[in-house]
């Protein structure tokens, strides 16, 4: 039996289709395995890139928690990582970059019955769309937030981006990148995340558990990859980040849910870097406190016949 | 049509924070419950406090279509209120004002042909309570001076107050009833007193003679309702589930409207961190297959531009409600102006189709409200709305039921069903190629329906593709639903006589002063009539040339510097129109300056 | 004498004029006083607004450290608040909702030798101007960003603001505000700010020695001001912010250095909210990492004569 | 123009990731060295690794404005090149492939009339150290087979690894002249081994006709260059002193090369967090008194958009460079098209004047480098220079002094000086009132220039006003910029025939394929000129009123779907086409497609 999934897909009763009807093959009780998520589409990443093994994990942990293909949607922005829906039988968008959140937000506030996640870039999370972050962050929308971190741009072919080190040589950064590199783990905290969690593409298996968690987090849940690009970021490389990865729940005394062993967490950042979880904490959803949403259920399953009469006529009449 | 009988403009001004805008409402509401139709426009500055505000409401036994000059009962709630409007007053216009302003030279007031009302407003509400009330001793003045039934006034101070607590609104009724009976005295003792003069040979007069009587002949019950509220209506009659935005005048009351409501319509609504998100969020929960829309001004739309380019490239339906004003850039915020057609019309990198719809009139609102969503439904593009400050918060009258909504149509377009996705065959092409351009669309959640948009050019199947072949087929796919849509598209409406020598061309909230202005020319003997065109893009050609072939001497009017309508007809048709009538003050043309700047371009005679 | 204010204005040599020349009037040596700053424009806030104060307490401190209105920019956004530079008599900017903080790096970094001043609305800051905000932490351009904290969308005429509390209703918000509050200390801090204050519109005087040092701050600094809106919001008034208000200084053991400090610092907010400089550190500016600037002078000054033939001929040279 | 005797295109070809650009960059630029006019032409996908990319050159003994069809000699680095190539090879074309390549049919090359050389690419790469030498060992065998002297392009392998240290240089060195030999031997062995059919009658060639000889006819110092590199010189000799730009193809290399230049010319250049903010601090530079400039394309521009409307609205000087790309949204990232021009018109809301230019040439890319910062400083407006991925990248040869600096001429427009600002005896007002709409500028720091800008409307002290007077004013006086601007616009560059019986009207970086395509209609005795446009807004309208008047029949070549400046040009001048030739699948035109489509337009004859 697949583990099961909060808020989308096979939890709760009837999955699937948003609208019009129909919940479909897969209706939470199939075995789902990664294979379905399969794809023709070869992806063009380099050979070695660390995208690769994320998008292995994203099938198996879909496939771990029993959520098919047409139970998930996919949304990211641009750059080479957020190619990965063109690359997996699932749902997707592949959007604009910087902005796969808030389209994302309207998604599920529009049809919160599908399980959301977000793959994104540095560039796209932290640098054009970091004020979708920061707000997303304290909204505590129900999605799984997922970024490849790979502290360059790699789609335009190197130039620094937010999370590159400081002093890191770029072709827009020919002295060294110049400001203080944003460590989206203190930053998701200080915005008033719910879960934050740190991965390593080299560290396949952990990833997945990290984001199985992530998933089953029921609110906005950060899962900051660190993706090697063997082609633009020869820094950063696989050898520099398993060096410095260590697994924080192997720690003597780890809590997630402690706030200030999580402040030390999400703030280290150095010769030694806590993955796993690094904050987990619950608050109401933002979805749950939308009356409108759990009045009148799902936008995206209206029908014409929605709307009662004397609805319409207290409207109307409040301009007689 | 017949001509009016009565057409009274009152005017109620005062400084920002004043609550100027509410009392105008509410008294504009009361002539409306007591039988007589109306305008409203309000004035109002960019700023909370200090600083000249007017609210501003015709009043007729005829439809209005536009607010118009001069103004014959003024109600001064400052002294600089009067010195504003002094100039702007008919012959024997009535004036209103606090007999405590110090600064206030009767005599001059007298002298140019208006009765001064120096009034104990002040006094009046201080006794019952509080000065706040100032603004209801104001109207029960000008009830008195019009001679109204104090009745409606007070209905609509009860629906206002009654919440309020009892003491409140018990204090508003009275301090309105005593205003009004100090007025119908001063009134009374003034015809009774003195015969004067009748203000037009400069003599100050002595009786008021712009009145109304106690009840107008407007029948059944009806409605006072601006731009903004009606299209909101329209768009949840027609099914609008989510409304994202960020709060930009003159948008922003069309979206606090949906949110107010939303507990009981089922309109997801949310305030999002910027404009950027909120048209994310539309593109968002127009994929899930929900009917969204957002509202925005000028700059926020402007914001939008990008994710507007990707509503156009994976063909998601989504509205975007643009309430012009003032620019550029922040330029008057809460002025009006129609200055954003040619930057809507191709806003956004590459090209896609979009269409374009500015209505005209509070009923128009409403319709695109709801046919907005058919449209952009049908062929899977963004569809914006383009409306102004002028038109978005002038009340005008309506029959309760006007704005019906058992007469709105649903049409979702091209979208497969659960069972028709159950019999697929084939493997499902979110972007298949057909005649029309439009692709059936599969709302995502169904296993035979999964795909992944994308925003780079893609194939049929949706998958990331740069090959020739696949592009100029997506590109023309695309790209014919213009096509398909110019069909959809109606031509302008006429209003006036036939043949007239001048047509006036002009577009969106332009309706109703022009209209007025037709018949204003009508009743001069002058030979004009008006094309007026809502659906301004795609353009339906044929229908276009049609109309234009009938016109003698095309003057353009706009609310904008430039004539952007008449150059995209000239883009479009090559059509060249004999002269422009532009404005860009931020305030909207009435009929009477239409009329002037006619004389002007085209001649007297016209 | 008046004090001296380090980067722009009197410090440091000639301040003043950027191009074409002319030190003016007031070369660092006449006395300037608040007068100077006056205008016959007078403000349009309501009654009792808390942006009354905030117009003064610039005054004072640039008067203060002796800057007078030609050595001096202030870049505002669009909100009530924002009208200042309308109010002023000094070199301003009022921009576009939420881009002050990017129009005022280009201006330092084409002319770093004026004194800088953002103010600006919170919903200008932390609403729509959130990436530019956290990325201006991190960049430590310098500046002095002074936010006219109302918790509402005032100009707007009554929406809630990022920092409008949970709960809180308006107009877009019936059910209350549905977010957890941005905290805009523990943001920037997050985001990595140098100088981190905040003070309170109803003690005038705090407020304009927190300015002070604001602006002799190398780097960005943030001075997030408690600025009541009388007019549409009736929660936080005058009163809520004064019995919550204390002066960080005066506990015991107060070090704004010590990071452990400041976090709990920047973090409080509730019963007691602490105000004075929450975190104050020195990291070298990012106009000092600029060779273009260290070598060539501000861009503000460009003669026709700048180029050197050799550095031209190299440029061409590579192409050949 | 007399014709060329020798007009060769070599494409190198293989995978994203392979170095295709940087080889072909190098082999032109060798070919130049050995006396060559060039042109290249990259063609690659938006991803960093797999798919097919391919560099094409063209040589020749003439000047070129454009690449060309068909290939006559193919580096193939990939088998895949083989495949996609083949088809547009010339009779009698050679193809240089490695040698280990198993799937390549040699005998079907040789069916389709060209040459097979398989060499040994790898081996020779793999025996001096490094596979990665292998495009190294392609150039040495086409310099072979082309018979061109080796020395232009070891200097250039020198320049490009002399820096790796010397082994990487050297091996480089070695494999190039092995391979140059093997070629050469190969050539020699199958001129003298047998007499073969000469690739027309589908017999296998025996001999490589497309020679070039050790050198071409052209003389002096040259310099390839492509477009975004010689508008950054222009930049820079203009006196460019800030860029601030987020990185987005094909605009990304402009900014580098200005950033990696910084040290030594003062270019203070940012990398923002996102294009809102390089826009506001291009804005904020030019406030402070710096020429300033941002790079980008299209879906950054359409976040720039509101910031253009404050530029426009405080009336500073600051200058956009947008390199189009295929849209909408984003579209094909890395490929190139002319689709928006209308959406830069007229982008962001209200009306404010603005500058449009769009250069034809790398010489008029220089020269709109610093021209724009002129213009924007002579009209205190946004100056938008609209570009494309072809022009952007796209090398050709000039003499070396060609983008002369001494030929720079700097115009800041009406400035105030320190000592004009002492001698001031009013107070400044920086939205004087003036007959040309421009105020004198007094750039802020100096104790009588001190004022405030604000995007609200604002009276000519700068202050926040809504009076009409003051709106009226001045956006009258902004307006009339545009008039004012309009006479410093360039009309149309007319090339080829006058009188012509067709005339290409085409704008942008159409100017290339467009005289090639009329060099080559005289060539075939057909009357076709063209008439180019760079300064596309406003346009100059007696001056293109005066150029179309001499137009026969008109064509509009344009690198679109709807023809945009056509329908640009109806708008101002009511001018319309006959016909419009459209390209949108993101390749340029070549002179041969514009000719074959010019015949199914308006006829074989023409
Ligand atoms: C508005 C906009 N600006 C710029 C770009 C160009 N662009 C494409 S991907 C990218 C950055 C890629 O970096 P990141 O998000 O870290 O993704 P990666 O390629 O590293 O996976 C940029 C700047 C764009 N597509 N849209
Ligand atoms: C792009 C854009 N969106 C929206 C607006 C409308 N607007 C003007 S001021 C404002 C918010 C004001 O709030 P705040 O920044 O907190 O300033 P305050 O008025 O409270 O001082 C908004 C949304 C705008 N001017 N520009
Ligand atoms: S460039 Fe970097 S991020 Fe992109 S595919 Fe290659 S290795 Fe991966
Ligand atoms: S509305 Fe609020 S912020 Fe605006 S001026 Fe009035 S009190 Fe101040
Ligand atoms: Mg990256
Ligand atoms: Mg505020």
């Amino acid at each position: 039996m697949p583990e099961t999934a909060r808020g989308g897909g096979a939890a709760g009763g009837a999955p699937g289709a948003a609208r019009p009807g129909g919940g479909g093959a897969n209706g939470g009780t199939a075995r789902v395995t990664p294979k379905d998520f399969d794809s023709e589409h070869r992806p063009t990443w380099c050979p070695g890139c660390g995208d690769y093994a994320i998008l292995t994990a994203i099938k198996k942990t879909l496939a771990d928690l029993g959520i098919a293909p047409h139970q998930v949607m996919i949304i990211s922005g641009i750059g080479c990582g957020s190619k990965l829906p063109d690359y997996i039988h699932a749902n997707g968008f592949m959007t604009i970059h910087g902005r796969p959140l808030a389209v994302a937000t309207g998604f599920r506030l529009a049809n919160p019955e599908m399980t959301v996640l977000v793959v994104d870039g540095d560039g796209d999370a932290y640098g054009i769309g970091g004020n979708h972050f920061i707000h997303t962050c304290r909204r505590n929308i129900n999605l799984t937030h997922i970024v490849q971190n790979n502290q360059i741009y790699a789609l335009t072919k190197g130039q620094y981006s937010p999370t590159s080190e400081q002093g890191f040589v770029t072709t827009t950064s020919p002295d060294g990148a110049p400001e203080r590199p944003v460590l989206p783990t203190a930053l998701a905290f200080a915005a008033g995340a719910t879960f934050i969690a740190r991965a390593f593409a080299g560290r396949p298996q952990h990833m997945v558990e990290v984001m199985k968690e992530a998933v089953r987090h029921p609110g906005y849940a950060l899962v900051d990859v660190m993706q090697p690009c063997v082609t633009f970021n020869k820094l950063n490389t696989y050898e520099w980040y398993d060096q410095r990865a260590y697994d924080a729940a192997a720690e003597p005394g780890y809590d997630p849910a402690d706030p200030v062993q999580a402040w030390e967490r999400v703030n280290q950042w150095g010769d030694r870097i806590p993955i796993g979880i690094l904050y987990r904490t619950v608050r109401p959803t933002y979805e749950e406190g939308v009356r409108a949403l759990q009045r009148h259920g799902p936008p995206a399953r209206w029908t014409e016949r929605d709307l009662p009469g004397e609805v319409w006529d207290a409207m109307v009449e409040a301009f007689t | 049509m017949t001509p009016a009988t009565v057409d009274l403009t009152v005017t109620i001004g005062g400084d920002a924070g004043q609550g100027i805008e509410s009392s105008g409402t509410a008294f504009a509401r009361a002539l409306m419950r007591a039988g007589w139709h109306i305008f409203t426009m309000v004035d109002y500055r960019s700023r909370i406090r200090g600083g000249h505000n007017f609210y501003q409401i015709r009043v007729s036994d005829r439809p209005l279509y536009s607010h118009s000059d001069p103004v014959h009962l003024l109600l001064a709630m400052t002294e600089e209120t009067l010195k504003i409007h002094l100039d702007n007053l008919a012959p024997g216009a009535a004036v209103i004002y606090d007999e405590g302003f110090k600064r206030v030279d009767r005599a001059e007031i007298e002298a140019a042909g208006v009765l001064a009302f120096p009034a104990p407003l002040s006094r009046l509400a201080a006794r019952h309570g509080s000065k706040v009330m100032m603004n209801t001793a104001a109207l029960g003045a000008a009830a008195g001076l019009l001679g109204v039934d104090l009745e409606p006034i007070a209905s609509v101070i009860h629906d206002n107050f009654g919440r309020k607590g009892s003491r409140v609104a018990e204090a508003n009724q009275e301090v309105l009833r005593e205003a009004r009976d100090w007025a119908a005295a001063e009134l009374a003792r003034r015809e009774g007193g003195q015969a004067g003069g009748n203000g037009q040979d400069g003599q100050a007069p002595s009786a008021f003679r712009y009145r109304l009587g106690p009840r107008g002949p407007v029948t059944g019950r009806r409605m006072a309702i601006h731009g903004n509220h009606a299209l909101a209506l329209g768009a949840v009659a027609g099914g609008c589930r989510f409304a994202a935005a960020y709060p930009m005048t003159p948008g922003t009351s069309l979206f606090e409207f949906l949110t107010a409501h939303s507990h009981r319509t089922g309109v997801v609504t949310k305030h999002a961190e910027d404009e950027i998100a909120a048209m994310c969020m539309v593109v968002g929960a127009a994929h899930a297959g929900a009917r969204a829309l957002t509202t925005t001004s000028g700059g926020g739309f402007s914001l939008m531009v990008e994710a507007l380019g990707m509503a156009g490239m994976v063909e998601l339906p989504v509205v975007i409600v643009v309430a012009q004003r003032g620019g550029p850039s922040t330029g008057l915020p809460t002025r009006t102006e129609q200055g954003d057609l040619l930057f809507a019309v191709h806003a956004s990198q590459g090209e896609f189709p979009r269409i374009v719809l500015a209505p005209g009139t509070i009923e128009d609102c409403f319709e695109a409200g709801w046919r907005a969503f058919n449209l952009a439904e049908s062929f899977q593009c963004p569809v914006i709305i383009l409306t102004d400050q002028y038109l978005a918060s002038s009340l005008r009258d309506l029959p309760a039921g006007a704005l019906d909504r058992r007469g709105v149509v649903i049409d979702r377009g091209p979208v497969l069903t659960a069972s028709d996705l159950d019999a697929l065959a084939e493997p499902y092409l979110r972007f298949r190629d057909t005649p029309s351009g439009v692709s059936p669309r599969a709302i995502p959640g169904h296993p035979k329906g999964v795909y992944a948009l994308t925003t780079d050019e893609h194939d049929e199947e949706s998958h990331i593709t740069e090959e020739i072949g696949s592009r100029v087929q997506q590109m023309a796919k695309r790209m014919r639903k213009l096509d398909s849509a110019a069909a959809a598209m109606r031509g302008p409406r006429w209003y006036g006589p036939p043949d007239a020598e001048v047509t006036l061309i002009c577009w969106g909230s332009l309706y109703g002063p022009c209209r007025d202005a037709v018949d204003r020319a009508a009743a001069a003997g002058r030979s004009v009539n008006m094309l007026h065109f809502s659906d301004l893009w795609p353009l339906p050609e044929d229908e276009v040339n049609m109309a234009l072939a009938m016109v003698n001497r095309a003057v353009a009017v706009e609310q904008n510097y430039s004539g952007q309508f008449a150059r995209l007809l000239r883009m479009v048709t090559g059509f060249e129109v004999e002269a422009t009538l532009n404005k860009f003050d931020g305030r909207q043309f009435t009929p009477g300056e239409i009329l002037e700047g006619l004389e002007e371009a085209v001649g007297a005679h016209a």
